[in-house]
């Protein structure tokens, strides 16, 4: 009883986060347990920094947001000497010992491709990558290949630009695309973009052109960019319903802290990471929502449908009438 | 001269520095129409003296009084306002600047609508200059490429040009030829008669005695004594200045 | 060679300025050969300038920070939180009040935005100016603080979509059109002939030495000739057909068969260009820039000749504040949204394009349309990488190797011809 | 106070030095109470020396970098470079030639690192020294460039797991347990009276002003009573029991009953102590460091001085790039990985650890204790704050806003002590 | 004097910064034990002629024989190989140094592991300030907050402790005071004993004429002539330097 669980985020930039940490803290409470936490600023090294204060501070149980997936190593090291149970939450640990949940990010890419491919199956492509040194954006730019292969085999599509985003940032994502536009004359007939912030960026790039409208990817479920999807300017965000991701991690933390097995946690499938570390882990499902089942983010209550709707031309959308 | 109140008086001036008492209980005043020079050995603390009297520096303790009445003089505004014009040994030029910016520092002259109108201060600077040192040419260039001399008459000028009551002026001819020191005792002369009062710090003695009413001399901060230049001579003075002795009353200062 | 240097002598024109034309024109050159002629053309110009716009606004402001031997990391920043409270007010708030839509929304809000920018600034340079707390401190702590409370403002949420008058201020949706582009690019070439003839009589009435007239012609001609260039290159640039079709769409008719339409000039690029103007006369022609100037060649004579330094130092602050104001106007209305992370890394491109511009860390020189050229160097050699399509991470190699090069063009350019 | 302050003086102790550690104290102290006892403990006071043992050491560098007025804002790429490239020699390469686990590889990789630093960072002194680029610019592209380049080395992948020797450079990996770092502690505190009492010794040969045998004696005192209380203190954290457990079953034994071990002084944080000393030494009993100081006081003066005043520039930005090796050793060590985002942001830390620790920007004035002592209270506000566990970004605004306060409180102690 | 080549010679000096012909094709020599003044009104060149031969600046064409050997400066160093030590103009100290730290920078003296040794610099600097300055006392704090004249002693000491053989004075003694004038008066007639050779750069005629042997005349960067002391007298020199007028000839310079 009196458990306490550590949360270090990575950063907390990203919009989605804060809806994390509400789940987090609302399947806490719901168990009992107190939550404390601290923001590693994109920083490997003050993570590390982070967790062992969370531990000095007598966490039974962690949930960490990866900077990087191979440098919580330390951290590991020092929960476990202190038999602190860990989960990896959203991002890989290469560590056996600690329990990973996530949406799979390789899936969240082939889901990006899959719904552009699908609004625009020939033509030319623009793949806007993430942030070079987050190692998701390069799961995310594998998982969309593995689905553009064929079409890109059989010559119905070719990928005429390509650029990672320094930091993720929309800014960025913008003045690539223009200069990929300008190097193209606007001959581009679809953007593969690995989040929300991004496709943002590319969709102001587009619009100066006149082009809005075009097939845009994103992910993340920004109420920015559900709003684009309603508006036809983007094709589909990939929602991580952060609520169910951050409840599951509540519960898996308090059950790991209570003392149950890793291996034991209900839905648990045995798992091999890329480089090749066996874990216990739970995956979530990520759905992509495209203006044909917007209603599904308004359902689960993850947005007002008047910040969808917002601009919205009248029967454009089912939701919004 | 002594029934009117004098333009300056600065009383039982006292600062140190750490454990340096640079200035000790210094008090010395000044006339309208006076020149009264400021003289004493290296370090004995005249520019420091004359620094509070022109708002660089704050006392520990003293009083200043212009024209009868105490003031408090926190910053070199303070003294602008009270007309105390100041030379400053180390001249206190904008290195980046050109002649005419430097004399004009703080005063521009604007055009009707309000702007700096550089081609009028550098009109104004080249009659000036023409006054105080004829070879000066170089208006266009910034004062850190002009000569030791250069500076030190650019530094003059911005101080005799704007009607000052109170002028201070501390070794203003120590790296000015001899045409050009020629020049500023001529200025001096004439600003007196204009009825300005003048503090002038300066090392040369003839100088002193051809251009000084009374003489200050201080040493390691203290003031040796106040004398008429008409009641001494050269070697009084170096008297006071080198070994501390009154030439009145024989006195030799301590320490 | 040693003809043309006798010819600029003549002309009198600033060398250091050609260095940098001549840094930019090779950069340029250099990249059209590599796109295969695609970089130096009005479509790219076009974005170039409305990409430099927001970084090239506050540069301006940087270059008095910088002359005053201070430091502001906090631009950024305070981008952020500015933009994303600007989003805010005109996202949430004021359609409360006034409903979507209204035209006061976009007034309004740049004017919070201003004040805010100016309070800011202000209450930074008083710790710095009477509580003589170092700048970098400072602005190392406003760095943090902003950025922080840019998060706060929404708890995260990126604020979309932003008011569409607004947006007009950010770029390529709002520009002058071709008749309104030739009437700014008229009035300010007379504006340019005007001032040289009449800096020319000011001198003559003085006695002072003034150039040959053929030179002073020649100048007038060298500027008119610029502004009319640039106008007509932006008015080359054309709206694509699909962009123009949609305009009459949404007042619902047709778009008669064949219409082409020129963007002009931006009105970021407008307001850039003001910025510019009035920053150059503030600082060469007003009190506040001299004093600017003086404090920054040495700040203990600037202070013994009467002026109020510590003052002074709010005064640059605010100003700074001002122009961070503008340039997070410009960037969030360009993004047409809002989100916390606006201005990430600003702060070092604009203190790189004041210092490419000769701005002195050392204080006390430095020119504005240097700063505005060195944000458009900058810009041109990140633009250039991302068009020639290198991978992110060796673009910023050669950025920045590049950029350490052009400098030092610049440098022996300098030394050779003795400015 | 007035007879406190007379003591003092009678020590002839630095107060700056003092008000550095009464700004601590306070930090310290108010976390210690929010905290509820958790913040001053001799596990929070290991995490916290080791947590700021890379930045500190570039952080005495970057004394002698903006002693000589020039700035290095590339320390963070080049220690993400350098670590990367660590990263691959122990990890990919030397395993190929030696076998992993040789003992050796750990020995050739930090050689191999600080080869590159130097050599990198005397490449930007020599850009900054000789071409006469300004350090702004030459760092900025170095920021760019090595950032990138770290990308290159893996193509932004990371490198782990390290040579396991080599990650006990990191901290809690390796410490000298109790035992040793008594051995060093006493080792050090009788240095440091031979010290005062030498220097006593030559002062009275040169019949200089000393002061009473008993200020010495407490000087003396002091300096062991600091010494002793730290190592003490790191002697009573306890290595967890798993740990111990774990140590033994590596060894193939079992643990006996009750055993308990502590930690002791952590090897990183002994290379920070012995890089402190050293570049003590260097700045105060080196001519180079006698020459540093005369450069940022006075360059012209230096220069004519017959100072080479382009070569130190060069010796100085290699000795930085050491340190950055020396620094990339301990953070990579420390986090068992190299990551090509290591050492992100770092330069504002070294740098703001420097100026809080009182080196000013304009040149000339600084020492090494206090960039050390700089970072620290960085470290301790970032750390405390993680520790009372405020939202994440009201932490920034915090850390923004009391490290303008620290820095003030610093300043107004100083005017009041009149140093 | 004349059988031996001279200790310096500089054929023909030429250096322009911009427009402005700062030297224009100066020649001058310098035997040893000899005391040669350099003067000119202000902004004539001579601060600048010094620099060449010192290495601060470098010439446009121009030649200088050290010896009788041709031989080129490109730096301060260069010069000080050749022996030639300069006190500048503008002191050239690091102001946040001591004095002790200014006078042997550089140089400094070391203890028998390297180090620099500290208290044997300052035990010295207190032998050597004690001849020029009595009243100095300041040993701990920086030069930057030491007066004016303090300030010019910290730079004449460092100049004349090293052995040089080749000194250049650029006004020494404008900050000084009566006193401490005299002394680095003594100070110079001494180190001409020793058979030092002395560039004087000084703005007063008396002074020139009891301390040196000949005097070399500049205006507006171009030698008006140089003359031995003895055949001249004081109004003569200030023909020279205020008119241009040369004594023997009677020729008056242009420009
Ligand atoms: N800002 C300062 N900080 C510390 N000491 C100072 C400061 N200013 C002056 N002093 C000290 O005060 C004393 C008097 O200096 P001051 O400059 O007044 O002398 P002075 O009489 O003008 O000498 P000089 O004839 O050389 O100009 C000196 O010992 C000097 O070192
Ligand atoms: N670095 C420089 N840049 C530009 N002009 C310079 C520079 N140094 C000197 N000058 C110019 O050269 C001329 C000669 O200056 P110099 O300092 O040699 O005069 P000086 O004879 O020493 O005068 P003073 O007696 O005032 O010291 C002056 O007009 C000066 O402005
Ligand atoms: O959800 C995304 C996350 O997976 C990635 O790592 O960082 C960017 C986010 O948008
Ligand atoms: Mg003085
Ligand atoms: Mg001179």
């Amino acid at each position: 009883e009196d458990l306490v669980v550590g949360v270090s985020w990575s950063n907390f930039q990203e919009e989605r986060w804060k809806t994390d940490e509400a789940a987090i803290k609302a399947a806490l409470e719901a168990a009992g347990a107190e939550y404390i936490s601290a923001d590693a600023q994109s920083s490997s090294a003050k993570q590390l920094s982070d967790i062992e204060s969370l531990i000095a501070r007598g966490a039974d149980a962690l949930i960490i947001l990866a900077q990087d997936a191979s440098a919580v190593g330390p951290a590991m090291d020092a929960a476990s000497d202190e038999g602190i149970a860990v989960v990896a939450y959203d991002r890989l640990i290469e560590d056996g010992r600690a329990y990973y949940l996530t949406f799979d990010n390789v899936e969240v890419g082939r889901m990006q491709a899959r719904a552009v491919l699908a609004a625009q199956p020939t033509g030319n492509y623009v793949m806007i990558k993430g942030s070079p040194t987050d190692p998701n954006a390069d799961f995310l730019r594998g998982g969309q290949q593995e689905v553009l292969q064929a079409a890109i085999d059989a010559g119905d599509i070719t990928i005429v630009g390509e650029a990672y985003t320094d930091g993720w940032l929309p800014a960025n994502a913008q003045r690539n695309m223009e200069q990929i536009l300008t190097a193209n004359d606007n001959k581009v007939d679809a953007v593969v973009a690995s989040n929300d912030g991004t496709a943002g960026g590319a969709v102001a790039a587009l619009t100066a052109q006149g082009m809005e409208g075009i097939a845009v990817s994103g992910q993340d479920g920004d109420h920015a960019a559900l709003n684009r999807v309603a508006n036809g300017t983007q094709t589909v965000s990939v929602w991580k319903d952060a609520r169910e991701l951050g409840k599951a991690a509540g519960e898996i933390a308090v059950a790991l802290a209570g003392g149950t097995a890793l291996g034991d946690i209900e839905g648990t499938v045995a798992w091999t990471s890329p480089a090749g570390t066996s874990m216990n882990a739970t995956f979530l499902a990520p759905v992509p929502v495209t203006r044909d089942n917007l209603n599904a983010v308004v359902d689960a209550g993850w947005i007002e449908k008047d910040a969808l709707c917002q601009g919205v031309a009248a029967g454009a959308v089912a939701v919004c009438d | 001269m002594t029934t009117q109140p004098p333009l300056v008086e600065m009383r039982n001036m006292n600062i140190a520095f750490g454990g340096n008492h640079a200035v000790n209980d210094v008090t010395v005043d000044l006339y309208p129409g006076e020149v009264v020079g400021l003289l004493g050995h290296n370090g004995a603390g005249k520019s420091t003296l004359i620094k509070m009297l022109s708002g660089a520096y704050q006392p520990d303790s003293g009083d200043i009084l212009v024209n009868g009445e105490k003031v408090t003089i926190q910053n070199p505004r303070d003294a602008r306002r009270h007309n105390i014009e100041t030379i400053y040994q180390t001249l206190a030029l904008a290195d980046n600047l050109d002649a005419a910016s430097n004399l004009f520092l703080g005063r521009e002259l604007t055009t009707a609508a309000g702007f700096v109108d550089d081609d009028s201060m550098e009109a104004e600077a080249r009659k000036i200059m023409a006054r105080l040192n004829p070879n000066f040419k170089n208006f266009s260039s910034p004062v850190s490429s002009l000569s030791g001399g250069q500076r030190q008459s650019v530094a003059i000028a911005r101080a005799v040009y704007f009607n000052a009551k109170i002028l201070i002026m501390d070794e203003p001819t120590a790296a000015l030829g001899p045409h050009e020191t020629q020049m500023v005792a001529d200025l001096i002369q004439q600003l007196k008669a204009e009825g300005l009062g003048i503090f002038l710090i300066d090392h040369d003695v003839h100088q002193v005695m051809e251009l000084c009413d009374r003489a200050a001399v201080m040493k390691n901060g203290k003031l040796v004594g106040v004398v008429k230049i008409s009641e001494v001579t050269d070697d009084d003075l170096l008297g006071m200045i080198i070994l501390g002795k009154h030439p009145h009353t024989g006195e030799v200062m301590e320490g | 060679m040693r003809q043309l240097k006798s010819i600029l002598a003549t002309l009198e024109v600033d060398l250091r300025l050609i260095g940098m034309i001549a840094a930019l024109a090779v950069i340029w050159g250099v990249f059209h050969a590599v796109t295969g002629g695609l970089y130096v053309t009005p479509r790219n110009i076009f974005n170039l300038s409305v990409q430099t716009a927001s970084v090239a606004v506050m540069a301006t402001g940087m270059v008095f920070v910088i002359v005053t031997r201070h430091i502001d990391l906090s631009v950024g920043a305070l981008l952020g939180f500015i933009g994303m409270t600007m989003g805010m007010i005109q996202a949430k708030i004021l359609p409360e009040f006034l409903g979507y839509g209204h035209p006061m929304i976009w007034v309004i809000t740049v004017f919070a935005g201003l004040l805010m920018g100016a309070v800011f600034g202000a209450f930074q340079g008083w710790l710095i100016g009477y509580l003589t707390i170092p700048a970098f401190i400072v602005t190392l702590g406003g760095l943090l603080a902003w950025r922080g409370a840019a998060w706060w403002v929404t708890e995260g949420q990126t604020v979309a979509p932003l008011d569409e008058t607004f947006k007009v201020l950010g770029g390529a949706g709002g520009t002058l059109g071709i008749f309104w582009s030739w009437v700014v690019g008229i009035l300010a070439s007379l504006a340019a002939v005007a001032l040289v003839f009449q800096s020319r009589r000011r001198k003559v009435a003085h006695e002072f030495h003034v150039k040959p007239l053929w030179a002073e012609f020649a100048l007038a001609g060298i500027y008119v000739g610029v502004i009319c260039s640039f106008v007509a290159v932006l008015n080359a640039y054309e709206v694509p057909t699909r962009r123009i079709e949609r305009m009459f769409e949404a007042k619902g008719e047709v778009m008669p068969e064949g219409l082409t339409m020129g963007y002009g000039l931006p009105i970021s690029v407008l307001v850039l260009l003001a910025v510019t103007v009035v920053m150059t006369i503030v600082a060469q022609r007003t009190r506040l820039g001299r004093y600017i100037f003086a404090t920054g060649g040495n700040p203990d004579a600037a202070e013994l000749s009467g002026i109020d330094t510590k003052f002074l130092t709010v005064k640059v602050f605010a100003i700074m504040g001002g122009l961070v104001a503008i340039g997070a106007v410009i960037a969030s209305a360009r993004l047409g949204s809002a989100a916390n992370d606006l201005g990430t890394l600003d702060e070092l491109r604009v203190i790189a394009a004041a210092v490419i511009g000769g701005t002195a860390l050392s204080g006390g020189v430095g020119t504005i349309y240097g700063a505005v050229l060195g944000a458009l160097i900058m810009q041109s050699l990140q633009s250039g990488m991302a068009m020639v399509g290198v991978d992110a991470p060796l673009q910023s190699i050669v950025v920045g190797v590049v950029l350490v090069f052009a400098v030092w063009i610049d440098i022996v350019y300098r030394r050779r011809t003795g400015s």
